[in-house]
């Protein structure tokens, strides 16, 4: 029979963190993604991320809009609250939670459709309103819930594979965060663990709008047309049918290399990703540079990561609306209620 | 023609030009009429723009306590040649025109019928002023001097009101003593008396004088409201500002000066709804107010909130529709939209403020309601009510009240074990039980969204599971009933088989259309509804009646359609009386509508009027 | 219990999990009944996800032609054993169970009332292929092969469609063959006969089978739409896509390869249908195709379009609301906030089409018809209707069919001095003159505004102008009435008070459910409505019936609100049927509803049945 | 009286262009706008454009949001069909028209809340999509027509008239232009008629994306709190009044310096801004170093102006459709509608 199991993402090893959680109490429900999907790494990179730094699971609120990878706050941390919100707006829902609970910790989760295409607004301006969040973009370039269509992120030149070719300039989120005051903007790529669960950590830890967008390859719905030219016998059978019937399980891409390196990594289309992983030398503090250095790669063929850019004396939003310290949605009808004596000052004002 | 003659009962008109600074002088002329206890009903009338173009302001001196428009103008106040035919073609019959009359005018210009009153006022100001800005802005409260001496409103009401004006600034206070000085002496001088006059009078009482914005703002801060999120967009900005402005001085903490709320001007009206339902979701009061664009723009996150319930607090301040509309005009035009915004099956609860009181009352309310209900709760105001000041009965607030936060299940009921279905109609009202994000380290956590989903907040596609919930649904709304505030009835003096129905800014009209019916021997029974769904009160009112009108200010009768629908009443029950020009209906046309239909009605198959 | 026997008549249901290549061998399978000259209606229940959850495939064979769901299995296809439980205990008794018994079962996993069908698939792909996507993907084939033996299905009708399948992949015509023949001889060696039966026939006649979405894309193309903007969004992205396809096909220049159609995936359904708001200002016919979500954020431009009277076309095709709701199942729930789109006073004409022939018929309709009307213009498909392969009467034109633009003012026309009033109602019929930007040098440039303004399309804010617009667009309203396809009527062979009204891709399970009430003496004139508004046909209709069910696929009796709201219809005589949860509707549901409801009319004050 | 008069825009001169045109042929309705509101030079400048490049000024399409700004076109070229769409996705209304007629001169104008506020993603994606446009915002850092709220280009730190700090990163839509892929992207200063006229004229010769930031002082709702320290009698008045009643008609402020050279411009409430025009020697085809150049330039609290970048190779999105050159919206039905034939051999292939 057909159904493919997949691997709950537990860690075998089940030591517990200093708070006394072990993996398994950061984990969600069993991943519906297909298997091999990036997302699913990043789903485990967080997990790992929230273990290692020791947070209480329940003290973090995941938010995510729609698509394969707003679905995946449901597959980690199941003793947080999750909002899968509608299409595009999860960065506003998230600005609002912030806003009631100034003392929880914030995980925006969200696809390069969700976040580039409709969503291009929200993200620009929750960034620039500097809410204290950690922003994660899966992106793979396609919108994979809806079957394969080009996202904002699509580089110029793919083909889909209905056969489509997308001419519209792809946008550069990261570039974009630069220029809107993101004051954490990191890259990785979802096969990066080592990479990967370092840049969640910071950015957890980060006061202020974080960004990371992680390169996640989606196994179904890759957009270049792969250069292997042999007879792939599932591929021309859902040619023939022209639809997407047949899906084939993948293994999920991993990459394992130094600062300083380029990392060529081969898609399952069998395109081609030339991955720059940022020296040890690297200055992250300087936001002008920084912009420079990523036009830089760019113009070359290579995508940056690593931690691009952080100001750490960063301030966000709590701090330029001068909000009490205590959470909002934890105020008493004292602190709230200005009550009767002084409504009839009022009154009197108004006569 | 014999000129109108009138004490504490007539209409005053103000045609100016926005940005030259009459809107203040206008502001006092109304209040100094309110000092002298008579009450005052005024409007705005403002054009899409910031300078240079034709704006109004009318003035109602009602000491009957008439607070509708009544239609009509006796003194008009001419100060803008743009509109000058219109203005003049405007007055009754007897009626004054009061203009600059530095200018010669040709007779042609004015009518034979009225009593025209003439005064130089620019170059009054001319000689007193050299500055140009200081001529254009004395000039206005030049005109209110005149007038203050030909109707009688006293000067040290006047006086007082400057002083109070510009407290902050008393450098200000004797060049406007000055000024009103002048025109009062002016007019003295070249104007004989006229018909129109004022006399001090208790008929005020302890009333306040406030713009409907200001007090549903004020309601939002009583209510417990920590975040809101707007977006610019007349007639509701002043909303988002006034409540700005209520937080810096009563939602301060006096320790750390640090704020008790949080104010957002988010980059649109979905942002905006979005944060709401954000802060919602975890708990904080929160609120957006915008009007019938950002109505239709908030629609699929007003469906998120009804589906995955959670609280949220719209107001709407109507304006003209359909799309930008006459966005400085008046509608009651979005009933609709809001009652079953969003696409799939949709209700939600409405709220429908008749005055300023009602928009501290609902404002508040409003929040205890979509706590209760855990879903978005629409306070339906309109630009007559938000962006004038309305007289109306003083705000209170009783002392014991406490915010109503609905069902929360806490810490300690998760940790003692009680059974969490975030979803589960625990108390068959249909509400179920929340939880906060954080609350507890193992227990009640679960995932929200707007997909179907158990009991248990588990995803499901099954069709039994989904229609289960969506009766859920249903019942929630059931209970709403019992929530939303009662109609408020005003029985006719004479039993009667005829019943009108109508609500919101509409009330003070119709209420003197009301009395006007019964001097003619026409008796309804009238019922204010103020809010959706409806209770049985509304129903039983239109089961006890023949006919009734339903008088609202929209073209498509939308509350009407909301009353058929819900209530499963027939349509030939219910005679729809709309006015929807954009200004705010008045007395007199209600009164003819319903005459004109009575009429038709006597001679209809259902003759039995009980006279 | 004897195991169920039927030709040509009967339900196979196929569970598998999705992306295991299934979807095309089940559809062969149903295909393949066609050829055989019997008709099919299959059904697609799939998951919102992409790999690994479970889908299903409903196959109703019924020589009898019912295309409607009937309800109940007669035949599982059980290849998922996650849903194995639920699967078995759908079959009805005396049904058959067909699954792979390569892992032997324990006997409290079947049950003792149906018929048991076991074949090592498995093992057999095992033994005959070594790669792991071959096993996988011919394992769908061979049980394709084993049913066509159990049922009778021809081997040549099966060969003939994979090579018809395969044309461009001619390579793996063979190894499907291959597949097909092992399990038909394993069928044929390890199973005993079964009671279901194929058999030849006529009863297909001419029909075709096709998606509603791709049969609208179909019909968009015929009727002259050039500009396509869309989002992807289940269960509408297949009409783009098929848009795509046929414009590739067909639509572009012969001569230099250029195509005669520009689409365009824009970044959300705001920008979509601002696309088509501008495309169809500069008189370009265009269209957008969406689901509920989508719905929702159009609102704003829906209601730019009806105010500032722009063509635009919308396909709806529906899903489970209310918010994300079941993004893959099918409701009829967005037909009132179409209707009523947008703030303020608004309403829109919306198309019905029962069938993938009608998507055609309507597709192209739709488009004269936003020319005409100069408004938007909703085509409401739905999940099952667009997604689903329909059995339909063939697509016709018209050899000399014109395309009507509407009114638009020539170049020549306005260089001979004719008076151009773009809101101007020349004819009586609400519809005003439009001019194309670019067509003369110095007439009939006019400026387009959401705002309020003269019949010359100059700005204004006042009353009188304001109304007598709004007036005119209702009369528009009403001239649509007359162009919006007629109701279709389905008299019962008896005089009856009673009458059933019902729409769109209701309409097979309601004529099965006609058929029935009619066996068991129960009958029922029945409309089809086709369209908003409804024209007096309707409104007749109900007149001339005591008690009309209203039948559809929402929770509140979307179109019933309609009918009472725009036919000013007393509610107490529409009796709502109403299935909603998200699989399409059966005849016997609607039979079984109709059936209780008669027995409670005929207890009811108003007895007169005519029986 | 009071009713501040306009003049009409026309130029007193009406020599004929060399299609027989004077200026007056295109102006449009007289202005609204508040006395020296720096869009009324805007228009000036629009209308000296067309009437220099001798265009028929039926064959141009002016759209635009809601806003002051977006009032504008009523206010010249009264030969142009115009559209006042809904605020903020004026982009996707040209868009659409765009693909209608390719025939016509697209000219979008919009203001900064339009644009960069509510209206972000629409002109992001219009963008990258290369819609052949010229596209206008009115930029003056604030909310003209709601009465002086921020818009997202107001300067963190900026101060309404009632007194609410701005704390959010301003957008620069120049730089974003830049990122997103634009390829012709210019800055000016409304009052600097010499700069910004020839810049319209170019960037309408130009196929593709053309967008032009214009700095355009509202004279009634600039944020800075002015320098001014004097007893202003209009500002006592309206601030104790708490309502901005009182409006004073301003000048225009008009600018003049040369390529290179830095101007210092005193705005109505006092507030000075530094701008610096592009020397002769810059090279404007250079995407990446024009992005270096504005973020160097902006660290110094310079506003660069003058055409940061054109490639003027540039496709625009009818060439990325393929679409046939004769207008959409002027193909007849027999090159529209395929016939019963092609129908009946389709009803053919679903059998
Ligand atoms: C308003 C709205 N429009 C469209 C959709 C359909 N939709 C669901 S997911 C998705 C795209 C998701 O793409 P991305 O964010 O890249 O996520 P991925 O699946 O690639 O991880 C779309 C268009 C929707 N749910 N809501
Ligand atoms: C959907 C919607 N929201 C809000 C408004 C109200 N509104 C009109 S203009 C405007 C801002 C205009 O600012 P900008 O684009 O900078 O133009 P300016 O007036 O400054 O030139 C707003 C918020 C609207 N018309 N529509
Ligand atoms: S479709 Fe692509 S993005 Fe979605 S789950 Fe599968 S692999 Fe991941
Ligand atoms: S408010 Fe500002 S932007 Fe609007 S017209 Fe006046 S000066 Fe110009
Ligand atoms: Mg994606
Ligand atoms: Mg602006």
């Amino acid at each position: 029979m057909t159904y493919i199991t997949k691997p709950r993402l537990h860690h075998p090893l089940l030591a517990p963190n200093a708070l006394g959680f072990t993996r398994r109490d950061y984990e969600g429900k069993v991943s519906t993604l297909c298997a091999g999907c990036g997302h699913d790494s990043i789903s485990a990179a967080i997990i790992q991320a929230a273990y290692e730094l020791d947070l209480p699971p329940h003290r973090l609120a995941k938010l995510s809009g729609i698509g394969c990878s707003s679905k995946t706050p449901d597959y980690f941390l199941g003793n947080s609250h999750g909002f899968n919100a509608v299409h595009g707006r999860m960065p506003s829902v998230l600005t609002g939670a912030s806003l009631a609970n100034r003392e929880l910790i914030y995980l925006g989760v969200s696809g390069d459709g969700d976040s580039a295409s409709i969503g291009l607004g929200q993200f620009a301006h929750s960034v620039r309103r500097g809410v204290n969040m950690t922003y994660i973009v899966e992106n793979n370039g396609v919108y994979g819930l809806t079957k394969g269509q080009f996202s904002a992120t699509s580089d110029p030149g793919s083909k889909s594979k209905r056969g489509v070719v997308n001419h519209d300039q792809a946008i550069d989120l990261v570039g974009l965060a630069l220029q809107l005051g993101a004051s954490f903007v990191a890259r990785s790529f979802s096969g990066d663990k080592d990479q990967l669960t370092p840049l969640i950590k910071a950015a957890i830890s980060h006061k202020g709008a974080a960004f990371i967008d992680v390169i996640s390859p989606c196994v179904q719905f890759n957009n270049h047309v792969g250069s292997t030219k042999s007879f792939d016998y599932v591929r021309e059978h859902n040619a023939a049918l022209n639809r997407l019937d047949f899906i084939e399980p993948r293994e999920e891409i991993t990459v394992d290399y130094a600062p300083g390196e380029v990392e060529i990594v081969r898609q399952h289309d069998g395109s081609i990703l030339k991955l720059r992983k940022l020296s040890a030398e690297y200055d992250p503090t300087d936001r002008i540079s920084a912009m420079g250095h990523l036009q830089l790669h760019q113009a070359r063929g290579e995508v940056v990561t690593g931690l691009l850019y952080v100001d750490p004396d960063a301030k966000d939003l709590h701090d330029h609306l001068g909000t009490v310290q205590k959470p909002l949605n934890q105020l008493g009808d004292a602190e709230l209620i200005p009550g009767p004596a002084a409504l009839a000052a009022i009154n009197d004002s108004l006569r | 023609m014999t000129p109108i003659s009138a004490v504490n009962d007539f209409v005053v008109k103000f045609a100016n030009v926005n940005g030259s600074g009459s809107a203040s002088a206008n502001g006092m002329f109304a209040k100094s009429i309110l000092r002298m206890g008579v009450p005052v009903a005024a409007r705005n009338i403002f054009p899409s723009n910031i300078q240079g173009l034709p704006t109004w302001y009318e003035v109602r001196v009602s000491e009957a306590g008439w607070l509708g428009r009544r239609g009509g103008v006796d003194l008009m106040v001419a100060m803008n040649p743009q509109t000058w035919d219109q203005d003049v073609a405007s007055i009754e019959p007897g009626g004054y025109l009061f203009y600059d009359s530095t200018k010669p005018l040709p007779a042609t210009r004015f009518r034979s019928d009225i009593q025209v009153l003439g005064l130089p006022l620019t170059a009054i100001c001319n000689a007193a002023y050299s500055d140009a800005r200081q001529r254009q802005l004395f000039k206005n409260i030049i005109y209110v001097g005149a007038l203050a001496h030909l109707i009688g409103i006293e000067q040290e009401v006047l006086e007082t009101l400057i002083r109070e004006e510009f407290a902050s600034k008393p450098k200000l206070v004797q060049p406007n003593f000055d000024a009103l000085r002048m025109g009062r002496e002016a007019a003295a001088e070249m104007l004989k008396p006229i018909g129109l006059k004022m006399r001090r009078s208790q008929a005020v009482g302890d009333r306040i004088y406030i713009e409907g914005n200001s007090a549903a703002a004020l309601g939002a801060m009583y209510g417990g409201a920590t975040v809101c999120a707007w977006y610019p967009i007349t007639p509701s900005t002043s909303l988002a500002e006034a409540f700005t402005a209520h937080c810096q001085e009563h939602r301060i903490d006096p320790e750390t000066g640090e704020a008790r709320h949080a104010i957002v001007q988010a980059e649109d009206e979905i942002a905006s709804i979005g944060i709401v339902v954000g802060a919602g979701w975890n708990g904080a009061r929160a609120f957006t107010c915008t009007s019938g664009p950002g109505i239709s723009l908030m629609q699929e996150f007003v469906g998120l909130s009804y589906f995955a319930e959670i609280p949220a607090v719209i107001f709407d301040v109507q304006r003209g529709g359909p799309s930008t509309g006459m966005p400085t005009r008046t509608q009651q035009s979005d009933i609709l939209l809001a009652a079953y915004a969003s696409h799939g099956d949709t209700k939600h609860p409405l709220l429908l403020p008749e005055d300023p009181a009602e928009c501290f009352e609902f404002g508040a309310l409003a929040f205890d309601l979509a706590d209760r209900l855990q879903t978005t709760v629409f306070v339906m105001l309109d630009l007559d009510i938000g962006m004038n000041e309305w007289l109306c009965r003083p705000l209170t607030w009783d002392e014991g009240r406490r915010l109503d936060r609905g069902k929360v299940m806490t810490y300690e009921e998760l940790e003692a074990g009680k059974d969490f279905g975030r979803y589960l109609d625990v108390d068959g009202d249909g509400v179920a039980y929340r939880t906060l994000p954080g609350v507890h380290p193992s227990r009640g956590a679960y995932f929200t969204r707007g997909t179907s989903r158990d009991p248990y907040a588990r995803y499901s596609e099954e069709g039994p599971v989904y229609v289960a919930n969506m009766q859920r649904l249903l019942r929630k709304f059931e209970t709403a009933k019992s929530l939303i505030p009662a109609p408020v009835s005003r029985p006719a003096k004479r039993r009667t088989p005829h019943g009108v129905i109508y609500y919101g800014s509409t009330t003070p009209a119709m209420h003197e259309s009301l009395h006007t019916l019964e001097q003619q021997g026409v008796h309804l029974d009238a019922l204010r509804v103020r809010g959706f769904p409806f209770s049985d009160a509304v129903m039983d009112f239109i089961e006890a009646h023949e006919t009734v009108f339903v008088v609202e200010q929209n073209r498509d009768a939308q509350l009407r359609t909301l009353i058929m629908v819900e209530g499963e009443v027939d349509p030939a029950k219910l005679v729809p009386v709309l006015g929807y020009d954009g200004s705010p209906i008045t007395g007199r046309f209600i009164t003819d509508e319903i005459s004109r239909r009575m009429r038709g009605l006597t001679r209809s198959p259902v003759p039995q009027v009980a006279e």
